[in-house]
């Protein structure tokens, strides 16, 4: 049982019903508008349009699953910031306070969202569109199984991997005009450090990244994945490894990378501004992002779904990206911030070198042969 | 970027209570500073001329939420210099004792805040967490959590409860490893080295001239403390050394009151220890002769001073306070200029701002 | 110690404050006898301390004798005082090398309350002056930077001064 | 910022990556502690309560039968929080009971401290909200609990009382005591003497109480109050022998004593009634100035403990004490 045909089948099973009230009105109303609703209906069935509302429907799918990962992941984060911190956690709402998290977004929702008077108030709007859109299109292109992404009759989506980079790319900017149109220095600071921040880091992601298409020869997340069917490419490629994840840190703005958003000394940044659910909305991008970064780490570095068949493969993949997650979690814990002259240091100086050696072994190790 | 004023403060987190630190960024570098402050003003002096010496007493507690035995004693002890009155032996060592819990106490508090701002959020809470060993300690002898009121004009409220003195002991052993703990924490961390180490230089000339005193004088490598150098209560039968650093940093800072506390829990062991039997309290005349006094404290935050003016009456006619932070405050923009605006967060809070005092 | 916090270990060299004379106090107060004479007034020794009294116009002249030639370098304290007749500023002034505290008072009419500002000297009097200002509306002149510091700027009472009374319900 | 740069050598440095897995560690372990040990460091607050030490200073109780009403809780409130309400309570008669408006409280327990009757304590309730400001002025009614266990009780001392409507004047127990604590004192005018024991000296023995032929002498047990307390003074002049004081004293210090020779000839040529005055037994005194307060004629003033040692023993102690 594969996305494509149980998205098939829920998208037949939608047209059908759709279509039953369309022929009956055709049936109902007589003359040319009763053969236009036929007609209609007849459209509504036909292979191309089914193809096109069955991939909607896939991403729908796909995207509610991995929400529902990003709400276990902040579950998770905050019962293990709480045993590392020695105390509970959500306790009270759910079962061990899972739904701890649909009562702060239903909070959320309650709160009043004030615009600032002095704020661009087309800016200020378009801003967390653009941020929360282009996180959750990450989610879209990345497959949990080898049957649970988003294909075309059974055809993965060719370079996957730059589409999600590229959409991984798009954040700066809006984070960046966010920081302007709220008007505020600190948001101002905020947004610059970020983009800088952002645009700093991106470099040696994409060349560990690079090292491992390099070794995989594809860009798609299917192909990369079959590729370590045998040997993770995290171990040949551990540099690379350990770069892209501290890259990852800084790209989803996590502690200790998370100077945009510094509480002590920018109030939070570039979200200064924002209040309600849109602040709510910000909140939940940046675990999306998170959960995008550790599935993708899990896809080219950990073995995606490969693992021994106890369990089904999309949980393999999903174990993988926890322990990633697990690992930030873990780093956030322990380590205070830094600072932002410090952090472009240290992508340029030090994690860009990384990064280049990290490439060179991956082209060497491909042009041995061994892979 | 051109220049610009940024204010840190009123409601900024970086403040730790109301002040308003307005800095001049020339980008992310720092130019000019300019404390504000005034937003906790409660005009306690004024308060203290209207109310007699003994109900002075609870209100000197909230000088500083943060180390109230602290001033609550600096007040006792500067009406007592006043007087005349001297307190019983018993007494001054439950003070001495209660004073160094107290400092331990507060200095845990300024870990956790300074932890806060820095990003180390285990920091903040597993200080606040080990904090509440003191605070436990405190509540037993006093009875309460923040404000303690448990100094009075000749001697202490009452003696200490049966069984403190195990209690205390144990608790001391065990913070002492907890300490070892912390210093994981923060001095085996690269990240907080980098957030630490060479910021807000403060020299010695500097440090003795603006009139900085307490931790921040000792890492300004002046090797001076008001409990060894003009020595009160028993101080000078206690066996401690003096904390200092050359480095004159953030850091040096930090390692001065972490290693405070380490002194402070050798005090406490040598107070229980040296403790003799008696009364904890003598009855103090309700109306002060007509003079003055002072007092002179080492307060966790530096030296704290009390200024008396007694004018026959049972009410002072003048009470004036020495914060100590209301001078290191006015120190800010030696210790701002030059370095970047997200340092401004590791400077002020390792002078461990408490506005309670500061505002009077 | 052990676990000492500076992991550094290197021994570092610290100034220590105390040089402990006996009866400093009195050797402070005889030199300042002699080199002040009839300008100071009132002196007593005691407890560690050496009280004095002076005139406004020679507060800057002794000040600067403390400073440069007798080490008083901490000016712990300013406080003012509103007397029936006149207000009276104390000094504490407070020395590192001797640990000697030096108590000087200094009388300021009331129709004219002005005085030197003793902030080019001891930088750390800078607020203390603004406070005194503040509550007691003593100015000092040459002051760098002569605004209130606790209430607002518009303010326009002296709220420490006897004179204004609280108001007690 | 070149005279900044402090010119200690700087620590070598340390790779990036090594000093990272340290802070690391240590979160680990706790993580390790925290889980293995299943209870974590909160408290899950309304579930579980902390276990409050019993000097905690919470909500007060107030013993009805203990309290005598002195109002000395209210005057030494450093924040005004507390007031007498007058109450007509069925056993008790009509009394004087403080109130407390927590919305106002320190919670700085002096009100417990110089209560001379142990009548007030606090406990470790500290749930004191309510919805609005009237809610958090707690009637003494609500305060009430006759029956308090006080848990550090003050350290009470065995007075000899004088009780001066007993009294005749025979001198037995100023003959008896050992360290001469007593002295018989001229009352004026009133043709009786009257014992005066001074405390600071007295011994606690008891042999005045054995000795006294009315029993007029108890040993009274007296709460040792760590706070001064001014003592009243009378201005024999001023009094007009009203007995407000007598009425206001919640602690029977107070007797009226006849003065002979100051009878009025009534129009029959009858004797009136002798004019009377106030006599105090102050070593029952509590300080509480309702005396004075009471006093219409200014002819009570109180006078601190301190300053009347120096000046003599009472208003008796004006007049010529000590001569015998």
């Amino acid at each position: 049982m594969d996305l494509w045909s149980v998205s098939y089948d829920l998208t037949n099973l939608l047209v059908d019903i759709v279509n039953f009230f369309i022929y009956g009105l055709g049936w109902l109303i007589p003359g040319s508008i009763g053969e236009a609703f036929d007609s209609l209906g007849d459209w509504l069935a036909s292979p191309g349009v089914m193809r096109i509302f069955t991939i909607l429907m896939e991403i729908i799918l796909l995207i509610v699953v991995a929400l529902l990962n990003v709400v276990t992941l902040i579950w998770i984060e905050r019962k293990l910031l709480a045993r590392f911190w020695d105390f509970r956690g959500p306790f009270y709402v759910g079962p061990l306070g899972y739904f701890q998290n649909f009562a702060d977004g239903l909070k959320f929702f309650l709160k009043q969202i004030i615009t600032p008077i002095k704020a661009d108030k087309f800016s200020y709007f378009i801003a967390p569109v653009i941020f929360i859109g282009s996180s959750i299109l990450i989610l879209g292109t990345i497959p949990i199984g080898p049957e649970f992404g988003i294909t075309d009759e059974g055809t993965p989506v060719p370079g996957s991997v730059i589409l999600a980079f590229a959409i991984f790319a798009v954040a700066p900017f809006s984070i960046l005009v966010a920081g302007w149109a709220e008007n505020n220095k600190f948001t101002l600071i905020g947004g610059m450090r970020s983009a800088a921040q952002m645009m700093s880091y991106e470099i040696p992601l994409l060349l560990s990244v690079a090292s491992v298409i390099v070794l995989a020869g594809s860009f798609s997340f299917v192909d990369v994945v079959e590729a370590q069917a045998d040997m993770w490419y995290a171990v040949p490629l551990f540099i690379g490894f350990l770069v892209f994840l501290v890259c990852i840190v800084a790209e989803v703005e996590r502690i200790p990378f998370d100077l945009p958003e510094a509480e002590a000394e920018l109030v939070e940044g570039w979200t200064t501004e924002y209040s309600g659910m849109r602040f709510g909305f910000f909140m939940m991008t940046e675990y999306v992002r998170g959960y995008a970064g550790c599935a993708i780490a899990a896809a080219l570095f950990l073995g995606g779904w490969n693992g021994p068949a106890i369990i089904p493969d999309e949980f393999w993949f999903l174990i993988k990206a926890y322990m990633v997650f697990v690992i930030f979690v873990w780093i956030r814990a322990s380590l205070p911030r830094i600072r932002t002259d410090q952090i472009l240091d240290l992508g340029w100086k030090r994690l860009l070198p990384l990064a280049m050696l990290n490439l060179v072994i991956a082209v060497v190790l491909k042009t041995l042969g061994v892979f | 970027m051109a220049e610009m004023w940024i204010n840190m403060g009123p409601q900024h987190p970086m403040t730790h209570g109301l002040w308003n630190l307005r800095v001049k960024v020339d980008g992310e570098v720092i130019v000019d500073a300019m404390p504000e402050i005034g937003y906790l003003h409660r005009g306690m002096e004024k308060i203290f001329e209207n109310k007699n010496y003994t109900q002075i007493g609870p209100i000197t507690d909230r000088l500083c939420y943060g180390s109230s035995i602290t001033w609550n004693h600096l007040y006792c002890m500067t009406v007592e210099n006043l007087i005349g009155v001297e307190v019983p032996e018993r007494a001054k060592y439950i003070r001495v004792m209660a004073i160094e819990i107290q400092r331990i106490a507060s200095h845990m508090m300024w870990l956790a805040a300074y932890a806060a701002d820095i990003g180390l959020l285990a920091g903040f809470v597993l200080a606040m967490r080990d904090r509440e060993i003191m605070v436990d300690l405190l509540q037993m002898l006093s009875g309460s959590r923040l404000t303690y009121n448990y100094s009075r004009i000749g001697g202490v409220a009452a003696d200490l409860p049966p069984e403190f003195e195990r209690d205390c002991l144990r608790a001391i052993d065990f913070f002492e490893k907890r300490i070892e703990e912390h210093e994981t924490l923060y001095r085996d961390s690269k990240i907080f080295l980098m957030r630490s180490e060479g910021l807000g230089i403060l020299s010695r000339e500097d440090a003795i001239n603006l009139g900085v005193t307490g931790p921040t004088l000792r890492a300004s490598n002046v090797k001076y403390d008001v409990r060894k150098h003009n020595s009160y209560e028993v101080y000078d039968e206690m066996d401690f050394e003096v904390q200092c650093h050359s480095d004159c940093d953030v850091y040096g800072r930090y390692v001065v009151r972490m290693n405070e506390m380490r002194e402070s829990c050798n005090i406490v062991r040598q107070a229980l220890k040296k403790m003799p039997k008696g009364p904890v309290r003598v009855k103090t005349p309700m109306y002060a002769p007509e003079g003055d006094a002072i007092g002179r404290v080492e307060d966790p935050r530096g030296e704290g001073i009390m200024y008396v003016i007694g004018d026959g009456t049972d009410k002072p006619y003048r009470l004036k306070v020495r914060s100590p932070l209301f001078v290191t405050l006015s120190a800010a923009k030696k210790m701002l200029v030059g370095y970047k605006v997200a340092d401004v967060v590791s400077i002020m809070g390792s002078i461990d701002v408490c506005m309670g005092e500061t505002d009077k | 110690m052990q676990g000492k916090s500076d992991l550094r270990g290197e021994e570092t060299e610290v100034t220590v404050t105390r040089r402990v004379v006996a009866g400093i106090e009195s050797r402070i107060g005889r030199e300042l006898s002699a080199k002040m004479g009839g300008d100071i007034s009132d002196l007593k020794i005691g407890r560690g301390m050496v009280r004095l009294r002076t005139e406004r116009p020679s507060l800057l002249k002794l000040c600067r004798l403390l400073r440069d030639a007798m080490e008083f370098d901490h000016l712990s304290l300013l406080s003012a005082v509103d007397w029936d007749d006149r207000f009276e500023v104390v000094y504490h002034i407070f020395s590192y090398t001797n640990c000697c505290t030096m108590e000087v008072k200094v009388s300021v009419p009331k129709d004219d309350p002005r005085i030197d500002s003793v902030t080019p000297l001891w930088e750390g009097a800078n607020w203390h002056e603004r406070e005194a200002y503040d509550m007691m509306g003593i100015v000092f002149t040459n002051h760098p930077d002569p605004r209130r510091i606790l209430l607002p700027q518009e303010y326009e009472y002296f709220p420490l001064r006897k004179d204004f009374k609280m108001d007690l319900e | 910022m070149a005279d900044k740069i402090c010119d200690r050598p700087r620590r070598e440095k340390v790779s990036f990556t090594g000093m990272v897995l340290k802070p690391m560690l240590t979160t680990l372990t706790q993580f390790v502690r925290c889980s293995l040990r299943g209870r974590p460091n909160t408290i899950l607050y309304p579930r579980e309560r902390q276990v409050l030490p019993p000097r905690y200073r919470g909500k007060h109780l107030l013993s009805f039968t203990k309290c005598i009403g002195c109002g000395q809780c209210v005057d030494i409130c450093p924040n005004d929080c507390m007031w007498m309400k007058k109450i007509v309570d069925p056993e008790l008669g009509k009394i004087e009971r403080p109130g407390v408006d927590y919305a106002r409280c320190l919670f700085c327990g002096f009100c417990v401290e110089i209560c001379p009757t142990d009548a007030l304590i606090m406990t470790s309730e500290y749930e004191l909200s309510s919805y609005d400001r009237e809610g958090m002025a707690f009637e003494p009614e609500s305060l009430r609990k006759d029956d308090i266990v006080v848990h550090e009780p003050k350290q009470s001392i065995k007075v000899p009382a004088v009780d001066f409507d007993k009294c005749t004047g025979k001198e037995q127990c100023a003959k008896v005591c050992p360290v001469q604590c007593i002295r018989m004192v001229d009352v004026d005018k009133t043709g009786k003497r009257m014992p005066v024991i001074d405390l600071t000296i007295c011994t606690q023995c008891g042999k005045c109480a054995e000795v006294c032929p009315e029993k007029a002498i108890e040993m009274r047990e007296k709460l040792v109050v760590m706070f001064e307390r001014p003592l009243p003074v009378l201005e024999l002049e001023k009094c007009t022998g009203c007995g407000a004081c007598f009425r206001a004293c919640p602690s029977q210090v107070i007797y009226m004593a006849e003065m002979p020779g100051t009878e009025k000839t009534l129009a029959g040529g009858k004797k009136g009634k002798p004019k009377k005055r106030a006599v105090f037994a102050l070593e029952k005194c509590v300080g509480c100035s309702r005396c004075a307060n009471a006093c219409r004629f200014d002819a009570l003033s109180m006078v601190p403990e301190s300053k009347l040692t120096s000046a003599g023993k009472g208003d008796a102690g004006k007049k010529g004490a000590g001569k015998k």
